[in-house]
């Protein structure tokens, strides 16, 4: 089975790499793009068939590693 | 005073940490390789600086999951003296026993420079022998230095004394240009520059030795 | 796969001439299959065998009493007493760096780390020598900061400091990009590790990361029956793993404190091939190679593929009989692959086994010495005469001009993106003359430079060449050190056309010459030519890395002025030379003219008088003069130390010339007032030409009254902020 | 108008991040994670209310600054 998370900065973190490329694409004359937010996409590729198990898993593998709760939150899609 | 310098792939600032402490302190550090976790008693623990795993994912996330941090965290909470120099901050804050996080620096370049900062606190047994409001040059070299935390913690770290250390300018966009904190109880510090390197006029200056000697002799 | 028809068509995408592929058949006395046509053809590149430079290199002096290990292994290796080495070498990535800067530059710096541990040497610092477009052209910023960026990645996560290097901008590098690192390492010269095999029966083991289809040879994606997934033409860009090569630094050392090792190599460029060729060849053995055996990243990989990646942080080793479970445990201790391909053999032969089946068998030697080599012809470059290069109205202008411009403005903006402070020995920074970086737990000290001037070996190549490696002599002399032996990296265009290979072949003589008469030989090197697009090749570049030492490093000359009140020193005779200068070519926008001449003699003896300033500690602010000239240096000096300078020239020179001449052999001393007279006598004593020429102190530049007055402000801010407000335009993307 | 674009490695190229991750988690006793990938996910806010029009746009951004495609694909959302 294939997971899909997301990993994404928390509302009201300050985001640098989105910041730039909101900048950056500013500057390349890409106008009314008003807001850019940069994450982390994470596939994997399970051996868990159990879709219940395997979504318990994955979830505690995005709050044990993949995403730091202090700052981000994670979504994940399971196919 | 016995150290230890906790090792893990991808450290790369551990021999340079093992250096200053034995030039300092006189007494060679243990050198603990990540896997040897049940590690014999020390008065001090030094993550150091480096790119532990790679810093893929985020900085300092994998080591912070890893078997001798778990030895680590507990010695910390018993009030072992530990200090985690900038990877070493980064795993600090990533298991939770500092607040916040870091960041990727705001302009996105690694930056390595010496830089002026203030000593916030001297009331700590990684600063006493500073003054106050001292200002020192001490290098920094790091990609994720950028220290976040929401406004409340903040407020809460500067009320508290927990702030250790200000860049004088900023760095890398840290929050209220915090460079090293403490934890409540004080005897865990995080920190971006490297004191380590600063410890002898032939590498640029000194400025790094009292936070050493500040250790050793409130241990002695 | 083996079953692919090879014509006339396969052979030239693999870029071999028929009479190459002749030569094949000729040498295995079979047609070769697909696999082996493979391997012919990277074994016969350009890249592999040198086969156009084969024959000049040969000409070059490589030998020195301190050298252990000239040009043929994978590095360099010089004694610098007390039982230590030096391992150096410098390699090229322009070709990958200019298709994708950050992963072609890091993976640049991989490479060269590699080729230094690989002979035993804990790596201690690295250098990187860069040639972009000119500033304006649109790629210009968008792959400088790529290349700095990936420079930078990789180099500060393997934790081995980058202290210095060169940057340059001109047209002629618009499509053509150099990107030349270089690793210095240290080892103990009773530890030093070859990679000629031996000992038949002798398990060949491969370690580091696994094999994917990266890299595999740009000819060979034609071919249609390549790729299964051929919607998607496999990149050939390699990906690079600097906290994979940081474990396999770590793993490599701690086997080769044992005994284990007979012989190691790593797998650079033609990877799998290129390495156990090498190997077999100098061993003069035969190889065995399972390929079922080899660790793989993807699927389905086939022979020809295996043998062709160029996937990075691999090595080869050939290990005692025996060890092999206790390397093992190292490598798993790193968390690295470890696997035994293959065996030696007493055949002479590389013979490939996949799925049971002999899948490639070639003769060793016809591989390595039945390459081709060719002496491409070539015409000399036309010698110029020297030409009057005119004054200009506003001195001050010119000389903000200069020191605030693309060439010679700070590189800070770039060096702060290095961590050149790890490992806790770089004494001196980025920004002198030469990088100077201790020798662990001693008082000594290597100190290192890159140097060429592109100008000169384009308007008179053998002066070129004496200059570039003279230049690194220089600023290596100038912060105290003696200079013991060379790398370099021959960047060039086309040597299939004439005046290119003309250039080639200048170069080279005037490198040899100076190596020659500073006994300071070739230890190691590459050549990248082709450097050309749509016919337009690159200025030549042979760029070349100097290796010094310095017994006491508490004796060391920085630039900066260090008090107001010092007098100021110049060693060395000034002359008008201004043909193919900096001043000429970027204020008065030619380029004509004889470029300076270098007296090797000269060099010399001034150069040695001015280290004896600083090892018997009269002297500790030294700068060399180059580009730029008289001007230039003291501005260097004045704006490194934050104090102002004032001085008098006089004599028949015009002022222009005085001041932005580039004659060779000059430098610059700054001292104590008497210190200074007893360094006037001593030259004079010893028929050196020297001059005090003024005093430091104040907060302006100034010559000569008011020919020249510039507020120190004004100068350090033109040579600070060039380069960021330069690259504040660059687009940045995302990390 | 809402765009969300995924920007993964190119089969074939080596993803150092997803080794390090796989091997993280089995590290922690998560087995039965066959692969781990690691790409980036970049969500901007846009003006533009025309979905082909911001279609286009966005591909530009991908192409130009967004993706590196020399090693790497992209795959765009419009909401
Ligand atoms: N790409 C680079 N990386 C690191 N340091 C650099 C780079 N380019 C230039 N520098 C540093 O900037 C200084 C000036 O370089 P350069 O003008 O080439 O010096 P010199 O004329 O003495 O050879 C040197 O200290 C050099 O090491
Ligand atoms: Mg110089």
């Amino acid at each position: 089975m294939k997971a899909r998370i997301h990993v994404t900065l928390k509302n009201g973190v300050l985001d640098p790499q989105g910041k730039a490329i909101e900048h950056a694409l500013g500057n390349m004359g890409f106008d009314g793009v008003n807001e850019a937010r940069q994450g982390k996409f994470i596939e994997l590729e399970l051996a868990e068939t159990d879709r219940e198990k395997a979504e318990t898993a994955v979830d505690e593998m995005c709050r044990k590693l993949l995403a730091n709760t202090v700052i981000e939150n994670y979504s994940i899609e399971l196919e | 005073m016995k150290s230890a310098v906790i090792v893990f792939p991808g450290s790369n600032c551990d021999r340079d940490m093992a250096v200053a402490l034995e030039k300092i302190t006189g007494t060679k550090p243990l050198m603990v390789w990540h896997q040897d976790y049940d590690f014999e008693t020390v008065d001090f623990i030094a993550l150091p600086g480096g790119f532990s795993y790679g810093d893929y994912l985020r900085c300092g996330a994998m080591s912070a999951r890893s078997h001798v941090m778990k030895e680590v965290i507990k010695r910390a909470n018993d009030g072992v003296p530990t200090l985690g120099i900038c990877n070493g901050f980064q795993i600090l804050t990533e298991t939770g026993l500092l607040p916040g996080a870091l960041m990727r620096n705001a302009n996105l370049h690694f930056v390595c420079k010496d830089v002026a900062m203030t000593v916030e606190n001297t009331d700590t047994l990684f600063t006493k022998d500073y003054a106050g409001g001292e200002e020192i040059i001490i290098p920094v070299a790091h990609h994720d230095g950028n220290y976040f935390a929401d406004d409340d913690t903040l407020d809460r770290l500067e009320g508290e004394g927990q702030v250790a250390f200000k860049y004088t300018s900023d760095i890398n966009g840290a929050q209220r240009q915090i460079a090293g904190i403490t934890n409540a109880r004080g005897n865990i510090l995080g920190m971006m520059p490297h004191p380590e390197r600063m410890i002898e006029p032939a590498l640029g200056g000194s400025d790094g030795r009292k936070l050493f000697t500040s250790l050793m002799n409130t241990l002695n | 796969m083996n079953d692919i028809q090879i014509t006339p068509e396969l052979v030239a995408e693999h870029g071999l001439t028929s009479e190459e592929y002749e030569r094949i058949v000729k040498a295995m006395g079979r047609e070769p299959n697909y696999t082996e046509l493979g391997i012919y053809s990277v074994m016969w590149s350009e890249h592999c065998s040198y086969k156009s430079s084969r024959f000049h290199l040969k000409k070059l002096p490589t030998e020195a009493p301190w050298v252990i290990q000239g040009p043929g292994e994978n590095a360099g290796v010089i004694d610098i007493g007390d039982g230590q080495a030096a391992i150096f070498k410098m390699e090229s990535h322009n070709h990958p760096s200019y298709i994708e800067p950050y992963q072609g530059a890091a993976t640049g710096v991989g490479g060269i780390l590699r080729d230094v541990f690989t002979m035993g040497a804990r790596p201690v610092a690295n250098m990187n020598a860069l040639r972009f477009g000119e500033p304006d052209h649109p790629k210009t910023r968008h792959l400088l900061a790529g290349v700095v960026e990936g420079i930078g990645g990789y180099g500060n996560c393997v934790g081995v400091p980058t202290v210095g290097g060169e940057t340059n901008f001109d047209p002629s590098y618009n499509g053509n990009i150099l990107v030349n690192a270089m690793t210095v390492g240290l080892a103990d010269t009773d530890k030093i590790f070859y990679c000629a095999a031996a000992g038949v029966g002798n398990p060949v083991v491969y370690v580091g990361s696994k094999t994917g289809r990266d890299g595999i040879h740009g000819a060979t994606m034609a071919s249609a029956e390549f790729t299964e997934d051929s919607e998607e033409k496999r990149p050939t860009v390699q990906v690079g793993d600097p906290f994979t090569e940081k474990l396999l630094i770590e793993a490599c050392l701690e086997l080769m404190a044992t005994d284990a090792i007979i012989a190691i190599q790593d797998m650079g460029a033609a990877g799998l091939t290129s390495s156990s060729v090498e190997m077999a060849s100098k061993g003069g053995v035969g190889f065995e190679l399972d390929l079922d055996k080899v660790p793989q990243r993807e699927e389905n990989m086939l022979p020809y593929e295996m043998m062709l990646s160029e996937s990075q942080e691999r090595m080869l080793m050939v290990l005692k009989p025996g060890r092999e479970e206790m390397a093992q445990k190292i490598f798993e201790k790193w968390e690295l692959d470890f696997a035994v391909i293959g065996h030696i053999t007493d055949t002479g032969n590389l013979t490939l086994k996949f799925g049971g089946e002999v899948v490639g068998d070639m003769p060793i030697n016809s591989l390595v010495e039945d390459a081709p080599e060719y002496e491409r012809p070539y015409v000399p470059t036309p010698k110029r005469e020297a030409v009057d290069v005119a004054p200009v109205n506003d001195l001050n202008k010119a000389v903000l001009d200069l020191v605030g411009g693309p060439n010679l403005c700070s590189r800070r903006w770039i060096w702060e993106q290095y961590d050149h402070m790890v490992m806790g020995d770089t004494i001196q920074r980025p920004g002198g003359d030469a990088a100077v970086v201790r020798v662990h737990g001693t008082d000594k000290a290597l100190a290192i430079s890159t140097d060429v001037t592109p100008r000169y070996c384009y308007a008179d190549p053998v002066e070129g060449g004496r200059q570039a490696v003279a230049e690194t002599w220089r600023n290596i002399t100038a912060v105290g050190g003696t200079p013991l032996a060379i790398t370099n990296c021959l960047n060039f265009g086309n040597p299939e056309r004439k005046d290119i290979m003309g250039q080639f072949v200048g170069c080279l003589e005037g490198m040899g010459e100076a190596c020659r008469a500073l006994d300071y030989p070739i230890v190691s090197g590459n050549v990248s030519l082709y450097n050309e697009t749509n016919g337009s090749g690159i200025l030549p570049t042979p760029a070349i890395g100097g290796v010094g030492v310095m017994k006491n490093s508490d004796r060391m000359a920085t630039i900066a002025f260090k008090d107001e009140g010092e007098a100021i020193v110049l060693i060395g005779e000034t002359k008008n030379e201004l043909g193919a200068s900096l001043y000429q070519r970027e204020i008065l926008g030619e380029d004509a003219g004889a470029p300076p001449h270098v007296d090797l003699a000269l060099e010399r003896r001034n150069g040695d008088f001015v280290r004896a300033l600083i090892e018997n500690g009269q002297v500790t602010t030294c700068h060399d003069l180059s580009d730029g000239g008289l001007i230039a240096a003291l501005a260097d000096m004045a704006i490194a130390g934050g104090i102002g300078v004032n001085v008098a020239v006089d004599g028949d020179l015009p002022l222009h010339a005085a001041l932005f001449s580039e004659t060779q052999a000059r430098y610059l001393i700054a001292a104590d007032t008497e210190v200074a007279e007893t360094i006037r006598k001593e030259a004079k004593d010893a028929g050196i030409p020297v001059e005090i020429i003024g005093a430091t102190g104040g907060d302006r530049l100034r010559v000569n009254n008011d020919a020249v007055d510039i507020p120190m402000s004004e100068l350090a801010k033109a040579h600070t902020d060039w380069m960021p407000k330069f690259m504040a335009k660059e687009i940045l993307t995302t990390g």
